[in-house]
């Protein structure tokens, strides 16, 4: 069902952990109707130096959020916001087509986490 | 690695024993029973045996079993033929909320037809009150269909008395007996039940076997029309090394059902001390009258699928309610309306014991369980209790 | 004692290589498709392999097979599940006179729910003049079942002709292929049918699983309601290794095809020297087109299930449409509406060669069947002739 | 399907045959919907003295067939419009009961033929 990938992030997940001196945090979804993620960024000269996560859900969004804490490190801000579902689910080599929405919430928990880092800092 | 195969409501192992009464009709005895010569006969009679045999584990006559291929069909074929063959005397059928998809969908299809539905309710346990179906008879009521046991909490429902309760007002009663027959007692004239649907896959017979019990003298509209086999109600060249298995399988069930029940209830009992070990685990369904071998829980912050493939990397192998779990991907309508919140039912957890775990299994899962929930309540942002920290969202659980 | 098993339209014996294919989803790999964990996800891909294979051996996309339990349940599935979804449009149906017993009991079924049957004339050999199929056609018309080949008397209709007034009309046609499938080329593409059903046990696979080809992008309303197997259309925990045995047998009907017509083509023909033994012996069906293996007769003055049990004594295995052989005790509604009078109807024998019968085999046939003829004669008071001597009556032949 | 004394009766009929000189004749059933029987009837002193069948039909209008000719054979033609269709099915050891009725013409038959030899010696 799953692809070695998105398997190997989920036995494996990166960047999982709180952060409690985050400059920015995002969360996206529902614990009622699926899953949950939380994104904590910490920002410096305008690039993700560091990124942490939280995620209540299935393998797949376990597996999105890791996939896109590594993804989005080192990025700056503006090339972390072009990340987008599509991209996390390729570099994951695919995600089961029902899948692709409800758990893979990442790119939008990023960008509340950036969102919420520029109203601070705006 | 050990595998440890916990989900006997998804399907059991097929007994090597019944594989062996199946085999010779696979091999020489390949006859049609519709057929005249002697190949044909010996299958009629192959698949006379097995009626015998489904009957008297289930104490009704053989005339009074009709084989099919699975549990849904006997479902639907109960639900719509009945409803259909008595529509002139009403369009009111009650089913309850504890109800499998192939009944809840055919009533579904009911509804399109023009019919009326009740859904009965449950309470937290999952038991339907006798009570409640009284009140939800209509004079238009014609059938009342409810499970005999939930396969996802184990729940036993009060049949009898349901039963009691519909002979009363002439009306038809089907059980879905699918989780239970084979796995414990079932004695038709005492459940008093006029029809009862059971699977053979459930108890160590092979897929593709199902049955359908219909009360003598009843009358049915098929759900497969053409030739006479199953005198008429049930068309299609018999599955004869499936029905042969599904006899077989009926006889040891039967010869076995006692030890067979000692023994999943006993290694039960024993996985339920999962509930020292990890903590806010719930377990869901009846605490006392439930299937033997059912352990059914929901873990607070953590989801089912993901519970699901970290004990299947460990060879353990379960099953959930959980909306990710489900191909559908909604939470399960039955833990629903027990009314779990639908947070706490994404931590749906369910192990089905079989005759052929051992204590060994049971330890491996006791060790292995609690470092799996660890993990993943690492990973959870409600690792600590049902609130986002940081954010203080409080997370929307009704308890 | 030789044995002669020629009656492949009841069913085939099991290919010994599709058993072998069959045999691991009855033991080690016995998971639930729609689990999670390993066991279930091979037995999925063991499902999905066996869809492709299906739809290879008929030119068809794996996304249109539909696996079922039998030829019957495709045959029912596909009449009625097309009827109900497009009553809104229309509620016409048009079956020919020589459907099998799940196509005209499903048609009347559907008569029962207010929806108007005409059932198509054939002529003397059991041919469906397109035509007459053309006329039938009113504005309410929605489906059209045209059975690919009659099983009884072997005669292939033709469907492309019907598909293509079907398609012209907007109009949903379906074929039934359980006797060609796998038993003569079956390019769904080139056919231009809508819906087309097959049955494995038809093809040296196993009994207990059938199809329904359903063209991409058709809805159809399901049978047997439940969970999502099947992509929703078609419920109930899957017969894994009765799937996997269909999907390995359609392998070898694919890559042994021209053999095995070739095979049984030339035993047929020789088998067809019956005729010159024994006198008035006709041949039913057309003389042509016709299934390879299949050789269908009337014998006079004699009745069907009497050569049946003398066949049968000597180790001949074969089929009859007379009254007293079908356990209806009906004359083959097939055999009358080619126009063949009650009487001689009652002389039906059907012999159906498979890809294991020798040339030994039609030898020994030809050899003993004028003996049972001669037997039967002697005992019949037709013996010389259709009139009862002694008596003068005439006996009630029109001819 | 059939007894072992249907089988027997039917694979090795007794009395079959024309009966050019039969003193009654009674013919029952007809070949459009299932059986004709054709019962021949010597009687000598009030008692069947010979007696043939010719049949056209299944096993079991063969074997009622035989079996009725040996019942009525040696009876009074009293005696022998006693023979029922339930004695004959009972002296076969039992026939499928959708067989019961349909082929087993054997007791109309006979009647017929004493009915026949009665009007032609009255
Ligand atoms: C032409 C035809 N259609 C349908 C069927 C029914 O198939 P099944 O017996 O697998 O249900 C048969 C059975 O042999 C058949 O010959
Ligand atoms: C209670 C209940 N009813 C019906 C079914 C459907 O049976 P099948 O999968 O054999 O169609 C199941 C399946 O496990 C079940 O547990």
């Amino acid at each position: 069902m799953y692809s070695a990938k998105v398997m190997d992030h989920f036995s494996n997940p990166r960047n999982v952990g709180d952060m409690p001196d985050a400059d920015g945090v995002g969360t996206e979804g529902n614990p009622t109707c699926g899953d949950v993620m939380q994104i904590f960024i910490k920002v410096k000269d305008g690039r993700i130096v560091d990124i942490k996560f939280k995620t209540f859900g299935c393998g797949a969004a376990i597996a999105v959020s890791s996939m896109i804490t590594e993804m989005a490190k080192g990025k700056t801000l503006d090339e972390a916001l072009t990340i987008s579902k599509e991209s996390v689910a390729n570099e994951l080599e695919g995600l089961p087509p029902q899948k692709m929405h409800c758990s893979n919430l990442g790119a939008d928990a990023l960008k509340k986490a950036i969102e919420d880092y520029k109203s601070k800092n705006k | 690695m050990r595998r440890c195969y916990f989900d006997h409501v998804a399907t059991n192992p097929l007994d090597a024993r019944v594989f062996d009464a199946m085999l010779p009709y696979f091999k020489e005895e390949f006859g049609n029973p519709l057929s005249m010569y002697e190949l044909g006969s010996k299958a009629k009679e192959a698949i006379e045996n097995a009626r015998g045999q489904v009957a008297s584990l289930t104490n009704s006559k053989a005339s009074e079993i009709i084989f099919t291929a699975s549990g849904a069909e006997s479902n639907n074929f109960a639900l719509r033929g009945i409803a259909l063959a008595r529509q002139n005397e009403g369009k009111h059928v009650i089913v309850s909320r504890m109800e499998h998809h192939s009944i809840l969908n055919s009533a579904r299809f009911l509804e399109k037809m023009g019919f009326v539905v009740t859904y009965l309710p449950v309470d937290k346990h999952g038991v339907v009150d006798p009570d409640t179906v009284k009140k939800a008879i209509t004079k238009e009521t014609t059938l009342i269909s409810v499970t005999h046991a939930s396969s996802e909490v184990g729940t036993i429902e009060p049949i009898k008395e349901i039963a009691d309760i519909a002979r009363e007002k002439k009306i038809i009663f089907h059980t879905d007996a699918v989780a239970t027959t084979g796995n414990i007692p079932i004695n038709i004239k005492e459940l008093g039940v006029d029809l009862l649907s059971m699977a053979a896959h459930q108890f160590y017979g092979p897929k593709g076997a199902g049955a359908l019990y219909v009360r003598e003298g009843l009358r049915i509209v098929p759900l497969i029309y053409g030739g006479i086999q199953e005198n008429g109600r049930r068309a299609g060249t018999e599955n004869v090394p499936a029905i042969v298995g599904m006899g077989r399988a009926a006889e040891l069930a039967g010869s076995e059902m006692n030890s067979r029940m000692e023994h999943v209830g006993r290694l039960r009992d024993k996985l339920l001390n999962i509930k020292a070990s990890v903590e806010n685990v719930h377990l869901t369904g009846h605490p006392d009258n439930r299937l033997p071998g059912h352990a059914s829980f929901c873990v607070e912050f953590i989801e089912g699928e993901a519970m699901l493939l970290l004990l299947a990397a460990k060879g353990v192998y379960a099953a959930s309610g959980s909306a990710c779990s489900s191909k559908a991907l909604k939470a399960s309508p039955v833990l629903l309306s027990m009314g779990l919140p639908s947070s706490l039912a994404q931590g749906s957890i369910v192990f089905t014991l079989g005759k052929d775990n051992s204590d060994e299994d049971i330890e491996y899962l006791l060790a292995e369980f609690p470092q799996v929930i660890k993990r993943l309540r690492e990973i959870s942002p409600y690792g600590k209790g049902w609130g986002i920290e940081g954010e203080g969202g409080q997370c929307i659980v009704q308890k």
